[in-house]
């Protein structure tokens, strides 16, 4: 039924109406907005991070004995590629693929609950393996705790709102005009992806 | 023979940006030309997930990562 | 975010759209999704935290009447200040120009039916005053003692109230953020056709200027509380020095905000007083375009210069200049705009209302305190007076006599449109004389006091400063006088106030074409939009105005 | 669109009129700020306070006098443009939108006016900031609610009054025990934070001797409307060397005030265990219980920690014996558990440590 509401989209009971474009365009341009104040949150963030690192006190901080680049890389790798597969469920949804969109879409949920899952383990690791603590461990559990954690828990809300999507898709409630759900959904994950380059890059690589 | 589970992570973290990358860059390529504020942002993101790609390989060699490895 | 618009999902365009009227007293004036109905709850929440503020602020001078104090103890008279300081800023001024002022007027202004998310704006109201309460309920738990500002390490020693300062400002960023979001893609999106921004009336540039400040620099705000929260709550070091933090990380990130939140605070007053003056003096407002880029300007610069608080904080040395000569920058546009309202006086026909009144005392005061602020840019004029009373005379010359006074000004012009009745003329003057004369009786003598030597935040001074001191206070009480006036004109005129037309003043811009106060759905047809309002000697530029007036039932818009 | 339709511009004599009174009270007010005797309300007491007084005075008189035109221009245009009851009801004003001219001059003006003033402050900026570096040294270190000042011969600290000779370039660091302070004395026209873990300088050269208040201007606690008592002293070279002289002599028992952090090792004899009970709850208490090693606040409880079987090592593994303990307190910790700051930010003396570790060892 999902299928057949994409084949011909603007069917009576989803009337494709200027009501719905004008609303779409409002939509679209509050969640850029706010996912522009969120990056905004993570900058400041970043920024108290980097400066803290840079007071003068040398830098990895004693007594933290290692972060696993590798294993970051890796799991890092899982979240990247829930980005691409994410994109690509956009695209077969565009063209009307509705089951490689479903399948994308559960693509993406596995890889990103398999990104949390690599987060949890390097946190254990480092909180009972290093005894590294968020509050005991100065400004490098202070800094490294607090970013990776808001950014785990906004991938948690974006495998749970996938999630949604993926069922919303299954009961067919978006068709192959309305779909504002689901280009929501690719600019949050891709964003929550991109997020992550960035603390990559400077917790495990600067 | 024992086997270092770091090298396992290494060699997924340099195939898996490989893979990451390239299909990050293609699909930057073909929506080049997509109109729309929501494509031109979805470009800037697939632009940037190709380097959080890039980075991950280099992590994965070893070339990039001021904390020694394990 | 995306659902909040989710109403909306039925019948023509948005601006086609007219959602039915709720029924219901709840519906309609408690959880009302109603641009206007939320601004005037902005309104009055705000006045409700303003007087209780101001018997805070009564407080810090019946203190200050004595040098050795002796009428509220340290501890307390440090809650005091550190409460109204926080409460002034963040729950009356603030939400007064944006969600105030900002809700009820702009919609009208650009020919909207409603801002874009209307539950978003119910939403971040709601927010407010639950924010405003845990704010006041911290004086149970042992109020914040820093100031405002709150400067770590000395906010981290703070009682637990502290904690619940943060909580609530962090609330009441919230609301702003999404406020701002609100109002800019409205702003955006949602102009009536021909309304270009070329034509946008100067309230609607001072809140498009406003908005993107309301929704980045609070994020930074956001993130600095939560990590002093979290530092206060679960020892997690950001702040203190003796686990590796640094203090002057949480300046660069306070003032990182605080400082786009002066412009927060005074660009929608800009806007109220172009408004005001172009009315009463029947004449375009001199240099429009000049006013509205510079409205812009200052919003761009002003998140250039936030370490301009911090020149004595042990920033480095290098540091200073830039951000001296950047604020100095600054001064320029805010120059221009006054240059070009004083000369939007000259050969008008200029009515004396009390809105007029306020005005014209806007300009004078809030050029006392601009250029005192050009004294505080100068770094080293700023390591002489910095954390002195000079420095507090001159955030009240600009918050007070700056946004204060634009906030009676918008009060006083526009409680017809709000209620349909005038407030009392009389009244009106009495109040902004006795305000004005109070005004400048308490803030002007900080100037020298704090030049002489005496330091903020202090609960007992030397006695060489008692009697600018009591001078001080004794004219603060006339202020209090005052805003007494005001609150019995407002209470008295909601009854008995003369009955007003749509437009009393004769103003142009489009909330004066529609009745007062105005239907649930603000106008029966969108209006085209021709020009700029403010053209007293051409005809209104716009169509389709013609059935507003009468009763003609609405005609668009599927139900 | 804003038609520039700009009509001619008719000033009239009342116009004219009232900006040569303006003029004149602009000027008035100009010659007033050159003429007014701040040093008399407030003597400059280090040669660079006069150049913020002068600095000071150009601010005012262009100030003022922007002010004075502003203000009248107002007050002239309100009172003479305003409706007569003779006007018609619908009587509108000149309907002038703007004038580029006009707008450039006044765009221009406060544009020169910012590059002149930048240019004066950036000077005299630079005269603050270039003092001379070599000269007398002196530490200020705030505390909740007082400044104590170390010389480098005196020993401990002096916390009643700060000494400095006259036409002698000073170096002052300033640096906290607890948290932000400002010192601040009006007479210098000049201040600075004290931030506690970081040490800030500033140089000056005394000009006028006297007695001059220290003000702290930055909120620090419940007291810090009190924390103004203190006086720094300028005096002539004579009667400082005396007066420092007499320092050295009254403090010549107590125990050098600044270990180098790391420095030569700490005498423990003579530390007394009450002392160092109280200072533990001022300096200590914060971050390390009186309770066994895992009862952690911050750093681990030290109940027993130089009798305790199951920590026969310090946490930066050397024997926990008191020379070891006073090296932590001396040198600071850094480590997985945490960090300690150093003697220097704690603001301990070898005295302080001395007593602290004879308490710790009364701790079984």
């Amino acid at each position: 039924m999902a299928v057949a509401s994409i084949a011909h989209g603007s069917s009576p009971e989803h009337p494709v109406d200027q009501l719905y474009a004008e609303t779409r365009e409002l939509r679209l341009q509050g969640f850029l907005l706010f996912l522009i104040s969120d990056c905004v949150l993570f900058s400041s963030f970043i920024f108290a991070y980097l400066y803290l690192r840079n007071s003068g006190q040398g830098w990895p901080p004693p007594g933290i004995k290692h972060l696993d680049v590798a294993f970051a890389a890796w799991n890092s790798v899982l979240l990247f590629g829930s980005g691409a597969t994410m994109h690509y469920a956009l695209e077969n949804w565009k063209h009307g693929n509705f089951m490689k969109y479903m399948w994308m879409l559960i693509f993406t949920i596995v890889l990103g609950a398999g990104f949390l899952g690599g987060q949890a383990y390097e946190y254990t690791h480092l909180i009972f393996g290093e005894h590294v603590s968020w509050w005991g461990s100065g400004i490098f559990g202070a800094s490294f705790f607090t970013l990776t954690g808001m950014h785990g828990f906004h991938v948690f809300v974006g495998v749970c709102y996938l999630t949604v999507l993926l069922l919303q898709s299954a009961a067919g409630v978006y068709n192959g005009q309305k779909f504002f759900g689901i280009t929501a959904g690719t600019l949050y994950w891709h964003f929550v992806d991109v997020i992550w380059v960035v603390l990559f890059s400077i917790f495990y690589l600067l | 023979m024992h086997l270092d589970p770091a090298i396992l992570e290494r060699t997924g973290a340099i195939a898996g940006g490989i893979i990451v990358g390239i299909v990050a860059f293609y699909a930057l390529y073909k929506d080049w030309a997509t109109p729309g504020v929501e494509n031109q942002v979805f470009k800037l993101m697939l632009l940037l997930l190709g380097v959080g790609a890039v980075l991950a390989i280099l992590a994965g060699v070893g070339a990039l990562g001021t904390f020694k490895t394990a | 975010m995306s659902t909040q618009a989710a109403q909306l999902t039925h019948g023509g365009g948005i601006a086609d759209h007219i959602h039915p009227e709720p029924q219901g007293f709840v519906r309609r004036y408690v959880f009302s999704i109603d641009h206007k109905i939320i601004g005037i709850q902005y309104i009055i929440t705000a006045f409700v935290f303003f007087i209780l503020s101001g018997l805070l602020a009564e407080t810090i001078r019946t203190q200050l009447l004595n040098a050795n104090g002796g009428f509220v103890s340290p501890e307390t008279y440090n809650e005091v200040y550190s409460v109204h300081g926080s409460a002034m800023v963040w729950l009356v001024v603030i939400p007064m120009l944006t969600g105030g002022f900002g809700n009820l007027i702009f919609p009208l202004q650009i020919g909207a039916r409603d801002v874009a998310f209307p539950w978003l704006n119910m939403l971040s109201f709601w927010i407010f005053p639950v924010a405003g309460l845990m704010l006041f309920s911290s004086f149970l738990m042992g109020a914040p003692t820093a100031g405002w500002t709150e400067y770590p390490p000395v906010s981290l020693q703070g009682a637990a109230g502290t904690s619940m300062w943060a909580a609530a400002i962090f609330l009441v960023g919230v609301s702003s953020t999404l406020t701002g979001i609100n109002f800019l893609v409205t702003l955006l999106k949602m102009r009536a056709p021909g309304m270009t921004f070329t034509r946008m009336p100067l309230f609607c540039w001072g809140q498009f200027a406003t908005a993107p400040l309301l929704m980045i620099a609070t994020t930074a705000l956001a993130a600095a509380l939560a990590a002093l929260f979290m530092e206060r709550q679960f020892g997690v070091p950001f702040y203190d020095p003796t686990k590796g933090g640094s203090p002057v990380l949480w300046q660069h990130m306070f003032w990182f905000y605080s400082h786009p939140a002066v412009y927060i605070m005074v660009l929608p007053a800009f806007g109220i007083i172009s408004e005001v003056l172009p009315t009463f003096s029947r004449k375009p407002i001199f240099g429009y375009k000049l006013i509205a880029f510079s409205s812009a300007a200052i919003a761009l610069a002003g998140f250039m210069v936030w370490a301009h608080h911090m020149f004595t904080s042990g920033l480095a040395p290098y540091l200073q200049l830039p951000f001296m000569i950047l604020t100095f920058v600054i001064g320029i546009p805010t120059g221009i705009k006054i240059f070009s309202w004083t000369a939007t006086l000259w050969g008008g026909k200029i009515h004396l209302t009390t809105a007029m009144l306020f005005a014209i005392g806007f300009i004078a005061l809030f050029t006392c305190g601009g250029i005192s602020g050009i004294f505080l840019a100068a770094v080293p004029y700023d390591l002489d007076v910095h954390g002195t009373y000079f420095v507090v005379g001159h955030f009240h010359y600009v918050l007070v006599g700056g946004s204060l006074m634009g906030i009676f000004a918008g009060m006083y012009y526009w409680f017809p449109k709000m209620s349909g009745r005038l407030l009392n003329e009389t009244l009106g003057k009495i109040h902004f004389w006795l305000f004005f004369v109070g005004f400048n009786g308490t803030f002007l003598p900080m100037h020298w006091l704090g030049v002489e030597g005496m330091p903020r935040w202090v609960a007992t001074y030397d006695p060489q400063f008692e009697f600018w001191n009591r001078f001080a206070s004794v004219s603060s009480y006339i202020m209090g006088i005052a805003i007494l006036v005001f609150f019995v004109n407002v209470l008295w005129s909601i009854r008995n106030g003369k009955r007003c037309g749509p437009n009393p003043w004769g103003g142009r811009t489009l909330e004066w074409m529609i009745p007062s106060p105005p239907h649930y759905y603000n106008f029966k047809h969108i209006p085209t939009v021709y020009g700029l309002p403010y053209d007293f000697s051409h005809p209104l530029p716009y169509k389709g105005l013609e059935e507003e007036l009468t009763d003609s039932p609405v005609a668009v818009g599927a139900h | 669109m804003v038609e520039s339709r700009v009509q001619p511009v008719r000033l009239g004599r009342g116009f004219w009129t009232v900006t040569a009174v303006l003029a004149l009270l602009a000027v008035a007010a100009i010659v007033f700020w050159y003429q007014f005797p701040l040093e008399r309300y407030l003597p400059a007491a280090i040669v660079t306070a006069r150049q913020v007084d002068t600095l000071f005075r150009f601010m005012a008189a262009t100030g003022s006098a922007l002010y004075i035109f502003v203000c009248g221009y107002l007050l002239y245009f309100a009172i003479a443009f305003r409706v007569r009851p003779s006007d018609p009801p619908d009587a509108i004003g000149v309907q002038v939108h703007d004038n580029h001219r006009l707008e450039f001059w006044w765009t221009l003006i406060p544009t020169l006016f910012v590059i002149l003033l930048s240019i004066i402050s950036v000077r005299i900026w630079y005269e603050i900031m270039l003092e001379p570096e070599n000269g007398v040294v002196v530490q200020a270190i705030g505390h909740q609610f007082n400044f104590t000042f170390r010389y480098p011969q005196i020993n401990g600290e002096i916390s009643d009054e700060m000494h400095l000779p006259i036409n002698v370039p000073v170096t002052l660091n300033l640096t906290s025990s607890d948290v932000i302070h400002s010192f601040w004395v009006p007479a210098m026209r000049l201040k600075n934070d004290t931030v506690p873990g970081l040490v800030t300088s500033i140089r000056f050269t005394p000009r006028l001797s006297g007695r001059y208040q220290i003000i702290c201007t930055q909120f620090c606690g419940v007291l810090h409307s009190q924390m103004n008592k203190q006086v720094l002293v300028i005096e002539d070279r004579a009667s400082f060397n005396r007066w420092y002289h007499a320092m050295q002599t009254k403090n010549a028992h107590v125990s050098n005030a600044l270990p180098a952090a790391g420095g030569g090792a700490v005498s423990l004899a003579g530390g007394s265990a009450s002392a160092g009970q109280t200072l533990f709850q001022q300096k200590c208490s914060a971050c390390h219980a009186i309770g066994p090693f895992n009862q952690r606040i911050v750093g681990p409880g030290l109940k027993g920690v130089l009798h305790d079987p199951a920590h026969p090592n310090l946490v930066n593994g050397d024997p926990a014996t008191p020379e070891n303990v006073a090296k932590i307190l001396q040198t600071g910790y850094t480590g997985s558990i945490g960090t300690m700051p150093n003697a220097t930010t704690n603001g301990l003396s070898n005295q302080d440590i001395a007593n602290l570790v004879t308490y710790l060892e009364t701790l079984k």
